[in-house]
């Protein structure tokens, strides 16, 4: 083989051996929970770590919010219909945010309750964060929070 | 000796006559952050919380003055043009050099960052994150900006244009780096955010010095 | 030491620049031996050809091949020596010599002694006349083979007792097979050259 | 011979001389198509029982949005072709496309900001996808200035072009940015392949209005094509004789 052509060889094969760690970083990075995101399940059974910010994402279940007449504290339980997380947060609620309605919260686990630092709503009806419907395909409760909501 | 060696060599002569290219971003980026408690207040707590981004940000900056020029005195004294006649690909040339100005110019800049960080009370965690976050994210700013040095060495009008246009592409590494240091200050786990960020690197230094012999080419081709 | 035959073939290339058209369906063929003068007024394209047929500017018509390889895959056997200084100034005339080629440290030294740079070898160039930075781009010459020389106003700041020695060089590069193409204002006495004019082709 | 119809594309002449045409019945079709879009999604599409009436601004938003980021992916297309063939109309197309694309993702980012108002309480929020516009707004501005800074228009095209297919590497992430960083901005709520989460008569206008400003986006990139070839072939014997003859 003349140098020439094995400089030019030498190179692809670099380029290629570059893309290939690049895809394998990638590929650790995506089988690790990336976003920190877990479902209501998941923190019952004790699955997410505690005293970290973390994100917990589902229904606000219904008949659980619990507003302090006093101040903006208010409490609620988050659910993906098979295991429900009492969630504590201080501040203005998004003005979408109701009974029923998909939520992504963002937070620490503090002695068994969750205690938010914020709260996402999501505005369309249908819409749910993409992270939420998989959390409810995952306990096999989509169809029946799609009848709730229809109800 | 080889081309590679040479050239290392040839860079590290360069910076011994001028260590003042070496020395002034450096300055520059401790400056910087003594200007950030004077702008603020001089609260350790606030000081904390924010002096990592403060110091990422920063060496951002410096990197950019830095690496603006990296091109340009080779490209007016002709230097340049002689690459397309030793005997390599010119993109393989670009790697080298770009190489050689990560180790001998970039690295000193990640390097003083302790002490940053001692100024602005960073905890010693935090530190070693953006440590960490800084060695494996300044390739791609290398490459990226080294890329904006090459495109506008012919333009006589370019200014600052080649760290303007090459900005916008930094957005991913630096939202990813705040994510770690973010996790860091948590006490979470970094370790899936740096892959990302290292993916990131790996592939700017893989195909981004194509794109810098493009654009050498290009203006060696419209100069005189 | 012989340089194998070479021969650059030019055929049918045109060039337009700023919307000036600087050569029209040029064809030129050069072997080994041979000496090209590139003549013409100013702003002819002169410098654009030299640097068209070393493969720094692109081909935008025609076809330029060297011994019947196209012209990008031979860019090694090419010196071309442009009339931007080609030296770093920071440096001094060794290192400068030392990074173009791979010659051993004696080879160049004698490079240097050749173009008139004896004891300079490690004052930085920025502290030399413009002559002296000329004479250490030019020192390549005497270090590097290559059979194709392209040199675009070599004599210039040159003084007379350089531009002999310069001269020589040449003649004896092509006694043993190479080939020079150059442009210059001074027509040197000791080369015998062809010359090729460029001028208005309008 | 079925190469043809696309060396054609090589000659400035034969575009020019078409375009006009071309230009022609894309202003009319964008007049028409816009003008009943808007009127149908302004005047007669019900109101949305969330957002009330602030959300009618989604009939200049949506589309406006959808072409910034179209017309970057039709600005790299244009940038290879560049490239592979060498065709100076592609780097013409590049020019008019990125003051086009600027254009049009200020006011997707001017629409946005109107729209977050009344829903968000706040102009802006530095949400992925605000931000990837923002950004993507950047990237035109670049391409903008990198070509303002050559005098020769060749080099001035290449050096575009390796900076738009550097930038096409931002494309994606502002694609998936929404599912990266999950965050307040809702998602699209029209996807090709999914029944759309709007009612018929809120979407139809929208589809209606959508096409239209597609139509618009091409009606001025072929008006200001056909100008930049006139201005880059100056020289050109037919340019003199269309000047001479007007």
């Amino acid at each position: 083989m003349n140098p020439k052509r094995k400089q030019r060889l030498f190179i692809i094969l670099g380029m290629v051996s570059g893309l290939g760690i690049a895809v394998g970083l990638v590929m650790y990075a995506l089988s690790q929970n990336i976003n920190l995101f877990f479902t209501p399940t998941q923190i019952v059974k004790g699955e997410a770590p505690s005293a970290q910010m973390i994100r917990v994402g589902g229904m606000v279940a219904d008949g659980t919010v619990d507003r302090d007449p006093q101040s903006l504290r208010v409490a609620f339980e988050v659910t993906d219909f098979d295991h429900n997380v009492r969630v504590s947060y201080e501040g203005i609620l998004p003005d979408l945010f109701r009974e029923g309605q998909g939520v992504v919260v963002q937070g620490r686990i503090n002695e068994g309750q969750f205690v938010a630092s914020e709260v996402l709503a999501k505005h369309d009806e249908n819409y749910m964060p993409p992270e939420v419907t998989e959390a409810l395909r995952q306990s096999g409760k989509l169809d029946q929070m799609i009848g709730v909501q229809k109800q | 000796m080889s081309i590679e060696k040479r050239m290392l060599v040839r860079e590290l002569k360069l910076i011994a006559a001028r260590p003042g290219d070496i020395f002034k971003p450096m300055w520059f980026t401790l400056l910087v952050i003594s200007m950030v408690p004077l702008a603020l207040a001089p609260d350790s707590q606030l000081l904390a919380e924010i002096g990592s981004a403060m110091i990422w940000v920063a060496t951002l900056l410096a990197l950019l003055l830095n690496t603006e020029h990296l091109f340009q005195s080779d490209f007016s004294d002709g230097v340049l043009e002689q690459w397309l006649f030793l005997d390599r690909p010119l993109a393989w040339l670009v790697g080298v050099k770009l190489i050689a100005h990560w180790l001998f110019n970039v690295l000193p800049l990640i390097l003083i960052t302790p002490v940053a960080g001692l100024m602005l009370s960073v905890s010693t965690e935090v530190l070693l994150a953006l440590f960490i976050t800084l060695l494996v994210a300044t390739p791609a700013l290398t490459c990226f900006s080294g890329l904006g040095a090459a495109l506008t060495l012919g333009s006589s009008r370019s200014g600052i244009l080649g760290v303007l246009v090459m900005m916008p592409l930094f957005v991913p590494v630096v939202i990813l780096a705040a994510g770690v240091l973010i996790r860091a200050t948590d006490g979470s786990d970094t370790l899936p955010l740096l892959a990302l960020l290292g993916a990131f690197s790996v592939i700017a230094a893989t195909l981004v010095p194509v794109a810098v012999s493009a654009a050498i080419r290009l203006n060696i081709g419209g100069s005189n | 030491m012989i340089f194998a035959p070479v021969k650059i073939e030019i055929s049918a290339l045109s060039c337009e620049r700023d919307d000036r058209l600087l050569f029209n369906n040029l064809s030129v063929a050069l072997e080994s031996g041979q000496i090209l003068r590139v003549a013409g007024p100013n702003g002819a394209g002169k410098t654009t050809l030299l640097r068209t047929v070393a493969g720094l500017f692109g081909i935008q018509d025609g076809v330029i091949q060297v011994n019947q390889l196209p012209l990008q895959e031979c860019l090694d056997q090419i010196i071309y020596i442009g009339h931007k200084p080609q030296v770093t100034k920071d440096l001094t005339v060794l290192d400068n010599l030392k990074f173009l080629t791979d010659a051993d440290e004696a080879c160049l030294q004698k490079a240097l002694d050749n173009v008139g740079l004896k004891g300079y070898h490690d004052s930085l160039v920025k502290e030399l006349s413009q002559g002296q930075g000329r004479r250490c781009a030019l020192a390549r010459l005497w270090c590097v083979e290559a059979p194709i020389w392209i040199l675009d106003e070599p004599y210039t700041a040159l003084d007379v007792g350089m531009a002999k020695t310069l001269d020589a060089r040449i003649n004896e590069h092509v006694a043993v097979g190479g080939i020079c193409l150059f442009t210059t204002h001074q027509p040197p006495q000791q080369l015998d050259y062809q010359i090729l004019e460029l001028g208005d082709v309008d | 011979m079925g190469w043809r119809w696309f060396h054609q594309w090589g000659s400035p002449r034969w575009f020019y001389e078409r375009a006009r045409r071309w230009q022609l019945v894309c202003g009319w079709l964008a007049l028409i198509l816009l003008t009943l879009g808007s009127l149908w999604g302004l005047g007669f599409a019900p109101v949305d029982y969330q957002q009330g009436n602030s959300y009618r601004i989604i009939y200049l938003h949506v589309p406006v949005a959808f072409l910034a980021q179209a017309l970057y992916a039709a600005m790299a297309v244009c940038a290879i072709v560049l490239f592979v063939w060498k065709m100076k109309l592609a780097d013409v197309a590049m020019q008019s496309i990125a003051v086009a694309g600027f254009a049009f993702t200020a006011l997707s980012l001017i629409s946005g900001a109107v729209w977050g108002k009344p829903t968000w309480g706040t102009y802006w929020v530095w949400d992925a996808r605000l931000t990837s516009m923002l950004i993507l707004a950047f990237l035109y501005l670049g391409a903008i200035g990198l070509r303002a800074a050559f005098q020769d228009p060749d080099q001035a095209g290449k050096a575009c072009g390796i900076l738009i297919l550097v930038g096409v590497v931002n494309l994606p992430i502002i694609k998936y940015s929404v599912e990266w960083w999950n965050t307040l901005h809702q998602p699209a709520s029209l996807k090709l392949t999914e029944k759309p989460t709007m009612p018929a008569s809120m979407w139809i206008p929208l589809l209606i209005n959508i096409l239209g400003y597609y139509i618009a986006a091409a009606y001025l990139v072929l008006g200001s094509m056909r100008a930049t070839v006139l201005e880059r072939e100056r020289r050109a014997i037919w340019v003199r004789e269309l000047v001479n003859g007007a």
